[in-house]
């Protein structure tokens, strides 16, 4: 049971692979944020995998920590990478 | 099972290779925004290698700390920069010969190929099997006032260090506070969605900071990790268009700031008046003088680490020439 | 070639290769970047050689030595980060005018 | 291969394929819209599927909800993450791609 | 009254005072002046009070935590120390005095609590014991000294404080690395149970190499110091006064440490002469360009190459001479470069500029910092009764008896390129310009601490015999050949 979610993880190391040759091929800047929110999700994926197969509870707080500080990673993204162009954003 | 250990392996191979090649690329990239997606990944990557050596904290603060803060303090920086001098050129990557001749811009190659030939031989020539301090660190652990072996040597065995590089932290922001202002930068106003996700997350990231906190004591968490989600709390607020007030300035800032340092320094006196070395706790009451010295620390880094997202003086009362 | 030692190399590997892009890069950001590389590089070699213990727990002290690096390293990239923010202001490159000037 | 194992392998083994399909979209889609569509929708269910294996196995009411939590989190990071990139893009005339 | 000073650990007050003024400057800063003036005041009584205790009771080991060496971390005061402290809260003092004359009022508020925490952190440094916990104290000097430099704003400054952040952490880095094989190959981070377990192997030599080249490019050693002069020369005169007297012999200090505790047998793989050629060139690189030099600051900060060429001359000789030659050049290097940068800070106080060939009528119209630069500049020259001589003497004398008379020459040669640079700006002194610029008085006391420490420096030769007693506290050169 614990190698197939060894498995499972190293098969997310593939959505890895592929967020990061959109980052560095992206066109525009949002394929990049894009990529970064990829990244996020799938590390935090990997980590509750990791959780389950090495039975250590922490990394339970080390898939939480991914998803929240992905989250703020992306949104920097989004408000820091555009602004040089100073449009806004998202204001309706 | 001999699958898992080849999947370990096959894991290793490829973090390890992904490491390397995720740096060259973050250091060799023409565009910068590209150097700083890449760098963010290695920064993912470097946390789950921790996570694949037994290093739950050290993964913890890399996520916090490495990939989340460092990235966002990078995009702030490269907004700034495109905002403060027009002509950077999008791919400066044009090689720097300036006044280094041809044969001087191979002496670094040279130079680091002998030394990363030396530092391999090294590593490979230490002995297979070497216990460190972890027997000392077990044999003590029970007097120590905290179960984390992590938390017992950053605040107890080790403490003095701690001592010292919180005032590192507290340096940084009064270096970065005496380098004057920056240029005002024009961010567009957060909008319904931003605006939503930040007033959902705060929160959240404040109970989480408390969260690890509290967890530093059994598992892996304590101040630093606490402190840096409460740094990313002050981010989030910062990125959804939140400035400081002056009047908040004026007293807040500078007693948060200032109570994980100076909660230190008076346990340490607190120490040496009552006669004992310095920082050492009565086994007693160990773990409630690490649990307040913790809070305080936590308080002080995710104001420093916010402020140091902020990037200049608040404007409260002292004026802010640049 | 234990996963000590693997990890332990590409510790190294790390190191050297932030050393190097911090001589030959000039644009400061990217000096930043290196110098970050170089710090993760250190504390891997730190890391990966703790797990030697012979028992399952890897030994702690170096992991405490990592978590106060990685603050240290953190401070340092902010202060580098405004200090540079300042040059460009003042001279509107994010380059040190002449790397060799003695 | 305990009854629970029964449940949770194919709910995680159908997760990861959500991921795969997630990336394959990833790199085959022309324009950022469709990538995003395609990302936020597979990864979040492919994330679900996961945690729902990882419940089934989860051993106390604790892990599960700490689960549930982190889950929560990303599909509302996801989401407005996703709103916030589409609209920048198409205030910077990211143009769509049509036929 | 005797025994609490023999009993109580005044290591620990030196470290916890500083942090506390910092502390009360920041949160404080309207009464930050006498804050500032009472700390530094009780940094020099507590070194004072240590002296007092090291010289009945001999070097004393404190356990911070209550942990045993191995596990926790120990602080060690030596002679080596006291010296080093000495100097520290001599220089901090008068640096303190003089910046609250010289800093308009939101720059000292800002200088202040920097100030003190690198003092803080100088002092932690002398103290430490522990190699992992001399890497945190490095990082602390060196951000400070940074964050110092770049605060007078200026494009050179910046750029300045640019390059010498970079060269810091480049040195605080290998060092580190150095400290990683280190722990991992003896299991100890403590000087001196590392003094009983190292034994030759690869990664010690990868390790002593690691840390000498980072602890060299720390200290400006020949071809590492590119990023001194323009450090030196453009950061505040205060500033420049204290990162020239004591930051440069921090991390020259653990180097010492490292080669006479921990690695006694690394003389036969780095020979000491590839080091002790490193210092010649030093000084006569260092003393070059100080006589090319047009403007002061720049001259003194290439004197600061030179001088570290001096330093590093001990380890071809490394007998127990040229150790006690090497610690007095410390130490009156120390309060004479101090006192030399503070003079030049009164000049540009006065003139606006400092450019040597425009200077007018300085002796007439700033009596006393010309006498206090020219003091300053005996000891540096090493003419009797200044500091300077003795050390040198002890020196030329280590080199003669063992039979390496070019270290001797190099020594002479070298006073002879700092007294041509030292009369180069005494001599303008009492030239005048033609034009009368717009000149603005220098606060007296600005005037009195730059004698005062010019004086100290000389008056140093004088009282030669209890420095150099106090450095055989501890016994640090026990394990050095006499001869």
């Amino acid at each position: 049971m614990q190698t197939l979610h060894f498995i499972l993880a190293l098969l997310l190391f593939l959505t890895l692979g592929a967020g990061l040759w959109r980052a560095v091929v992206g066109p525009t800047a949002a394929d990049r944020m894009l990529a970064v929110q990829v990244f996020g999700t799938t590390a935090v994926t990997i980590t509750l995998l990791f959780a389950q197969a090495f039975g250590n509870a922490a990394l339970r707080d080390v898939a939480l920590m991914f998803a929240v500080l992905a989250a703020v990673t992306a949104v920097a993204f989004v408000r820091r990478a555009w602004s040089e162009v100073g449009v806004d954003d998202d204001s309706e | 099972m001999d699958t898992l250990n080849l999947a370990q392996w096959v894991f290793d191979s490829l973090t390890g290779t992904g490491l390397l090649w995720l740096a060259w690329m973050a250091l060799a990239s023409p565009q910068l925004i590209r150097a700083i997606v890449i760098f963010v990944a290695f920064g993912l990557l470097m946390a789950l290698t921790w996570v694949r050596l037994d290093a739950v904290d050290i993964a913890l603060a890399e996520v916090a700390i490495g990939a989340g803060l460092t990235g966002a303090l990078l995009l702030a920086a490269l907004a700034k920069l495109t905002a403060a001098q027009t002509e950077i050129s999008k791919s400066d990557h044009r090689p720097r010969d300036g006044r280094a001749v041809r044969a001087l811009r191979q002496l670094p190659a040279v130079l680091m190929f002998l030394v990363a030939a030396g530092l391999v031989y090294s590593v490979l020539s230490l002995p297979p099997v070497s216990s460190g301090l972890s027997v000392e660190v077990d044999a003590n652990l029970g007097t120590s006032g905290v179960e984390n072996p992590v938390t017992a040597v950053l605040l107890n065995f080790r403490g003095y260090d701690t001592l010292l590089e919180i005032f590192v932290l507290l340096l940084a922001l009064l270096g970065v506070w005496s380098l004057g202002g920056l240029p005002p930068q024009r961010v567009a106003p957060a909008g319904p969605v931003l605006h939503t996700l930040a007033v959902v997350l705060t929160p959240v990231l404040i109970l989480l900071a408390a969260y690890f906190l509290w967890a530093g004591v059994k598992g892996p968490g304590g101040a630093f990790q606490a402190g840096a989600t409460l740094g990313a709390a002050g981010v989030l607020l910062q990125l959804a268009g939140w400035r400081p007030g002056p009047g908040f300035a004026r007293v807040h800032w500078r007693l948060i700031l200032v109570a994980g340092p100076a909660l230190f320094i008076l346990v340490a006196l607190f120490t040496i008046v009552a006669g004992r070395h310095l920082l050492e706790y009565a086994p007693e009451h160990a773990g409630t003088l690490i649990l307040l010295l913790e809070s305080g620390a936590t308080l002080s880094i995710g104001l420093t680490l916010a402020g140091l997202f902020f990037g200049e003086r608040p404007d409260d009362g002292y004026d802010n020439d640049n | 070639m234990t996963t000590e030692t693997l990890y332990a190399l590409v510790g190294v590997g790390l190191f050297i290769l932030g050393l190097y892009a911090l001589f030959v890069r000039a644009n400061l950001l990217r000096k930043i970047l290196a110098a970050n590389v170089m710090s993760s590089g250190v504390f891997l070699v730190l890391v990966a050689l703790a797990r030697r213990t012979g028992t399952v727990a890897p030994d702690p002290v170096p992991h405490a030595m990592v978590i106060t690096g990685i603050v240290v390293a953190v401070s340092v990239t902010a202060f580098a980060l405004i200090l540079m923010l300042r040059i460009a202001m003042k001279t509107g490159q994010t380059e040190l005018p002449d790397t060799w000037s003695e | 291969m305990t009854p629970s194992d029964y449940i949770a392998v194919p709910l995680l083994v159908s997760g990861v394929m959500f991921f795969l399909a997630g990336s394959a979209g990833l790199l085959r889609f022309p324009d950022v819209y469709t990538r995003l569509h395609a990302l936020t929708k597979s990864d979040n269910v492919g994330l679900g599927l996961i945690v729902a294996g990882l419940v089934v196995e989860a051993d106390s009411w604790f892990v599960v909800g700490k689960l549930l939590f982190i889950w929560l989190l990303v599909l509302l990071a996801g989401a407005s993450v996703a709103n916030l990139i589409t609209k920048g893009a198409m205030q910077r005339g990211t143009r769509m791609w049509t036929r | 009254m005797e025994v609490i000073i023999t009993t109580f650990p005044w290591g620990v007050v030196l470290i916890l005072v500083p942090l506390f003024g910092a502390l009360s400057c920041f949160m404080w800063p309207n009464v930050a002046r006498y804050l500032a003036l009472s700390t530094a005041f009780a940094l020099v009584m507590s070194v004072i009070a240590l002296a007092v205790r090291l010289i009945t009771t001999g070097s004393y080991r404190h356990e911070i935590g209550g942990w045993g060496a191995p596990l926790g971390i120990e602080l060690f005061a030596d002679g080596l120390s006291l010296l080093m402290l000495a100097a520290t809260a001599v220089v901090g003092f008068a640096v303190t005095v003089y910046s609250i004359g010289y800093f308009p009022n939101r720059q000292l508020l800002r200088f202040l609590p920097i100030w003190f925490l690198l003092l803080a952190a100088l002092n932690a440094l002398f103290l430490s014991g522990d190699i992992f916990n001399l890497y945190v104290a490095l990082e602390l000097t060196g951000l400070a000294a940074v964050a110092l430099t770049a605060m007078s704003g200026g494009r050179a400054a910046l750029i300045a404080a640019m390059r010498y952040l970079f060269a810091t952490l480049v040195g605080s880095m290998s060092y580190l690395l150095g400290v990683v094989l280190i722990y991992h190959s003896f299991g100890s981070l403590d000087f001196m149970i590392l003094a009983e377990r190292v034994e030759a192997s690869p990664a010690t030599w990868s390790a002593l190499g690691l840390m000498s080249i980072g602890l060299a490019l720390k200290t400006a050693l020949f071809p590492l110091h590119f990023w001194l002069p323009p450090a030196h020369a453009s950061a505040p005169a205060p500033v420049s006064a204290a990162l020239s007297g004591l930051v440069v012999k921090a991390s020259f200090y653990i180097l010492l440490r490292l080669w006479l505790e921990v690695f006694p047998a690394g003389h036969s793989l780095i020979p000491g002469e590839f080091l002790g050629a490193l210092g010649v060139c030093a000084i006569f690189w260092g003393g070059l360009q100080a006589l090319r030099a047009t403007r002061l600051k720049l001259l003194i900060a290439y004197s600061t190459v030179m001088q570290v060429g001096y330093f590093f001359l001990v380890f071809p000789l490394a007998t127990v001479v040229a150790w006690h030659g090497v610690l007095f050049l410390l130490l009156s290097h120390a309060l004479a470069k101090a006192a030399m940068f503070l003079a030049a800070g009164n000049i540009i106080y006065f003139a606006g500029h400092d450019r040597i060939v425009d200077f007018d009528r300085i002796a007439q119209q700033l009596p006393m910092t010309l006498a206090a630069f020219a003091l300053a500049g005996v000891c540096i020259m090493g003419l009797p009764p200044g500091g300077g001589f003795i050390a040198k003497w002890l020196m030329v004398q280590a080199s003669l008896e063992s039979g390496q008379w070019w270290w001797a020459a190099a020594l002479i040669l070298g006073s002879l390129v700092a007294a041509a640079y030292v009369f180069k700006v005494v001599g303008h002194s009492f030239t005048q310009t033609t034009v009368r610029e717009k000149t603005n008085v220098v606060p007296v006391l600005m005037e009195w601490t730059a004698l005062a420490l010019a004086l100290a420096s000389v008056l140093l030769g004088l009282v030669a015999s209890w420095p150099l007693a106090w450095m055989e506290i501890g016994g640090v050169f026990a394990g050095v050949p006499a001869r």
